[in-house]
């Protein structure tokens, strides 16, 4: 029974997509509300609450301090990971994370790597030995869809809001931070869409993402570029739907961006 | 010795966060704060930031842990990685196990879980900054939480520390008095009867210590306690 | 700017490794190269090897992962401990799950899984030496091992990617280009209907940029899939 | 049906306390009888095997060399473990332990560590560089209730009974200890009670445990100070229940205490 | 060639340990010495000390490794973390599950797992100190509990093992024999038919030398088997 | 009904095994055809992919630098894993090495240990520093039957093919490789026999796998010495018949040596 009431409703929100409008009233176009709090705890170097509608994901910076890999010898090192906590969702499982979550992190990373966001070369302290290594934690408190645009927010906020621990004999001294902020060099953001029948939708809502054919992430730097890109679901994208997605998403980049204050 | 201890922790009457001893940190709770889950809490407590969502009753995964004469209540407290100093890994250690495990049993008492065979009352507590007292503060949550979740109770659970810092009792435990101090008693209380449903200590209490302590714990959790009302209140009083 | 970064990556518009910016590597595959699985494929691609092995429709385990009303396609993309520069630790890790997870999504949509409900179809693919590309190398090895196994399919599944090294945009990048190059565009296309099942890029593009290494490694999955065609005609050809 | 036999089961063992009597005929205030076995086998640098009544616990030391905690560079490590083996109940599984297990480590832990029982200092061998690590690891290997008093006894005992291994050039000689003991400086003990219906019974075994209400389990050290508590279980003490079990405890721990040698 | 091998393993005759070339360690066995298990037995052999305890027949969990047509026989062996000079980190280890796999295999031929369809015969075998022998210690303790259990078997299986040490064949290896000498047998015999239903080998044996090693092993074994029948008779032997 | 169909098989393969003859035809002292391929994939040191009738094992060698173990100052290290893929066998599952897995990779391991196949000694390079690590991996990809003697074979085709890395300043130069070979000393070789009914067949395909009563592992150096024996499955051997089988094997391992080129 149950896959025939998911039909039934999937019927319902492409017909009503066919129709131009969506369940919940928005634009094809349109961002549910989103708010992004900061200087979320004193523990983090960095942190950021961003809601999406119903979705709330936390992200947290810790600086530690480590050895730069061997052959990339004056940079820093960033690490990104995701966590669809258990009371997330009726769904999520304790354990560790699966693979839709990993995606998560992982098209977060590209997107933060390949845009340059951080000046990695800036985290160097010591050639081939001393360097901050960026742990990039997204904690996913109320899953509500649209994970992507949340978490790299979220990320990208926290980044943004991070002061560098005070550091003596190469030991970070904890509880007391510096003014300096992370060498922030861009400001990328993902825009997500769904498609769903004839439609293609941004920022897809949780009875959206339920019955959608599939799913484009595309992550824009502050120059409009493209720094990354992921297709998800079991659909299929036409050429010309994935160049005309590409270019709605570049656009509603350039608003996202401007909710990431310096 | 370790590193960094403070030469005095209480200064003319005053503890180093400028508290009296009887005093507890701030306190700001809300219900309701999570659109998935049946009910949540998040509680906000001295630098402490706890966010409980509560699920159920609901069929219970894997089926063999179901009880054919009540609810099994199961709590998974988790520390998010960055709401400590040293980045904690993800995933569950020895610590979130056992305070998971005391966290179900100081609030047992107080579920009508025999209503509800054969079901399970899940409670997840996510500390997103942890400044001392993160059991007490999760506890305290988790207690909003599955009243929230509308599931029958007999009473609200607070949950406050006291301990023993530089010779002297003192309530609610600030980040250098935990590291530093002496001794820790984290409680929890059913108000309505004066019932101990939580009680941990380590460190070192004569007996009379140990009872002047287990007093101002009981007096915090009552503080506490009323906290919690009001947040319910908040949400609920309206439709009274 | 990493260690080893080339100083040019094409001279007198050749590449690195001799091809020009719109050739791909040599490619060889062979339908049916494993006694016990249903259907088998052994890709080498450039220095790439992939061998997969297809099960199935068979009884799904766990149980409940099965689906009423369709057969689930389930990709495993593992490396040999021995096919990358570092040993590889055997188990899977994020890289791994992220590619089964794609690849998944790739093959859903010719394979016919409405006609085996409650089923399960896995396909294993194994690394056996990588040389950048491996997961299109994976993604066309399946598609043939599926496709032996018998199972109906709509149509193969080709996949290769494009790039941009040095600024210029070219197909099917080679260990050094996919290293140092600027970006990188792998995708999967449905031959005949020209949809795209997987596409993902890192790196930088520019809009008209990611146009051309679109067309590029689309013209580069269509090259690949008459390698594709060409195995099963040699494995099956003769019964026509 | 298993519920309504385990009430039945309750109820009779309930009753029997609330006429001031116990199933196995002991006194409220009453241990099983406790033999402690040392130097069981040369592997360990230390070891002791507690019967309390049918239960039975090893426990076995092994001193490694490592680095001090930053924070505490004069001081050696402590780590102690529990292990329910699957052999010592029918219901234990193979596997990592479970909460319950973790729970008794833990509490043997501070116990032990609260109490100063081992005067940590002595077991820095080079500040900030080189130390002792002590494992202090408990196998149950029969499994008849109140683990954790025996647990903590054969700890004790079995630090009493350890003696340091050689070491030459920072490394141990395995095979050739010396006659140096720990540095012991405290003998802390345990005493549990379990709650059924209206009594308080110390050393619950199995049945007791089975249907008790609650536990509390007090940690005594040698001048009679408390150093550990634990209550565990779905029910609840009375304040006046609470003051009265440590009481209680704390004069049976001075007997517990005269089965240590030194 | 590895720091600290002796110069001459036998001197006049006799072995390090003062032992001559045939000559087992001493061995005590006691059966019945765990309270919970069906049945235990507990062997002190020449340092090494193992504990064995036996449940069933039982239900098997999970119920997928049940068999229809008879019991399964699975025993656990493991080593505590103290009973080695490194401690052992808790956790089972590839040298764990290939012991663990053959001792099942050097048992299942004497027990009547047939008797027994769609139960477990579990046996966990706990090594408390190891002093070379440990799997041939903890096959003799795993024989003598299941008997303690009661379950029906066609003999006991004793095990011992033979070895090649300065280039003379001794039997029973102490730990120093076998961390330096140059091959080791160990065995498992089913005294009655003569059977070998345990044999493994590593190091370097001429064909010769392996026959000589081979019936030293069988001989110990014998040895062995007596002192397992004088356990079982000391506890059932009033009984007749 | 399973068990039923099971014991039918069995006494068919058992009969024809009576009468002297097997189910594909061969004597009970031949091999299936045996291939080998060496030099698969550039970024293994050394590879092989043995056919033994449709078994398939892929082994392939990585070299990496690391720590000598402090009981042998002076000695490379060698570690050997197998990996059942789950492809191989419609019964496989992913996940970590089961029992006979893990039990493959450690005959195989003590077959090229004890017979001194490496000279470890020459694999150190600095003296308690540095040396290097041999990782032997065997990678199971098509399973019909005596994974031992298909495994042993390709690790040691694997070795001899092996090439070492290029070293600077301690790291190695991926990508290089030198024209130095390993120092191969010896060659074992694993000859396996399956005891079914009455007689003791080399070699077992899937169908005798599955239904042999006992299995015997033989493994023999160049010299014709045993330097590794393993007994499998529920069942039992009489001396004679190991007496017999370790001849028959000492034998069939002049052959496989054979095949191994230097």
């Amino acid at each position: 029974m149950e896959h025939v009431v998911a039909e039934i409703r999937r019927d319902h929100i492409a017909n009503i997509i066919r129709d131009g409008k969506r369940v919940d009233g928005r634009g094809f176009d349109d961002y549910r509300p989103i708010t992004i709090e900061t200087d979320i705890g004193h523990k983090a170097d960095g942190s950021a609450l961003v809601k999406m509608g119903d979705t709330q994901v936390m992200a947290g910076i810790k600086l530690l301090l480590g050895q730069p890999f061997s052959d990339m010898p004056n940079s820093g090192v960033l690490t990104t990971n995701a966590e669809l906590r258990p009371g997330a969702s009726p769904t999520f499982e304790a354990g560790p994370p699966k693979p839709p979550t990993v995606e998560i992190a992982r098209v977060v990373d590209r997107g933060i790597r390949e845009s340059g966001a951080i000046d990695v070369d800036k985290l160097c302290i010591t050639e081939g030995e001393l360097c901050w290594i960026v742990f990039v934690d997204m904690h996913v408190l109320d899953y509500s869809g649209n994970l992507f645009d949340a978490g790299m927010l979220s990320s990208m906020a926290a980044l943004l809001d991070t002061r560098l621990p005070k550091v003596e004999d190469g030991k970070i001294i904890y509880g007391e931070k510096t003014n300096n902020k992370l060498p922030i060099a861009n400001k990328p953001v993902e825009t997500t869409f769904a498609k769903i029948g004839s439609g293609v939708v941004l920022d897809p809502n949780l009875d959206e993402e339920r019955v959608m054919d599939a799913r484009l992430t595309v992550a824009t730097d502050k120059s409009g570029d493209m720094c990354a890109m992921q297709k998800g679901g079991e659909g299929t994208f036409t050429p010309d739907e994935i160049f005309e997605t590409v270019e709605r998403g570049a656009k509603k980049a350039k608003e996202l961006q401007k909710l990431l204050k310096d | 010795m370790k590193v960094g201890t403070p030469e005095k922790f209480i200064v003319k009457g005053k503890r180093l966060d400028g508290r009296a001893p009887d005093e507890i940190r701030p306190i700001k709770i809300e219900a309701g704060v999570l659109k998935r889950a049946d009910g949540s809490a998040r509680v906000e407590w001295g630098g402490n930031i706890a966010v409980a969502a509560c699920y159920g009753p609901r069929e219970v995964h894997p089926r063999h842990m179901a009880k054919p004469d009540k609810a099994v209540l199961r709590i998974n407290y988790n520390m998010a990685p960055f709401s400590v100093s040293d980045r904690k890994r993800p995933g569950t250690d020895r610590r979130s196990m056992e305070i998971s495990k005391v966290t179900s049993e100081a609030l047992e008492p107080v579920v009508f879980t025999h209503l509800y065979p054969n079901t399970a009352i899940d409670v997840f507590v996510e500390i997103l900054n942890a400044a001392a007292g993160t059991r007490c503060t999760g506890i305290t949550a988790a207690s909003v939480a599955i009243a929230d979740a509308g599931i029958p109770m007999k009473d609200l659970v607070p949950a406050c520390a006291a301990g023993k810092v530089g010779g002297e009792i003192v309530v609610d435990l600030c980040d250098i008095e935990d590291n530093f101090g002496e001794a820790d008693l984290p409680m929890a209380i059913i108000p309505r009867t004066g019932d101990i449903s939580l009680l941990q200590m380590d460190g070192n209490f004569t007996p009379s210590e140990f009872k002047k302590a287990f007093e101002m714990a009981k007096t915090g959790c009552e503080q506490v306690y009323k906290v919690q009302m009001d947040a319910l209140r908040n949400k609920y009083g309206k439709m009274e």
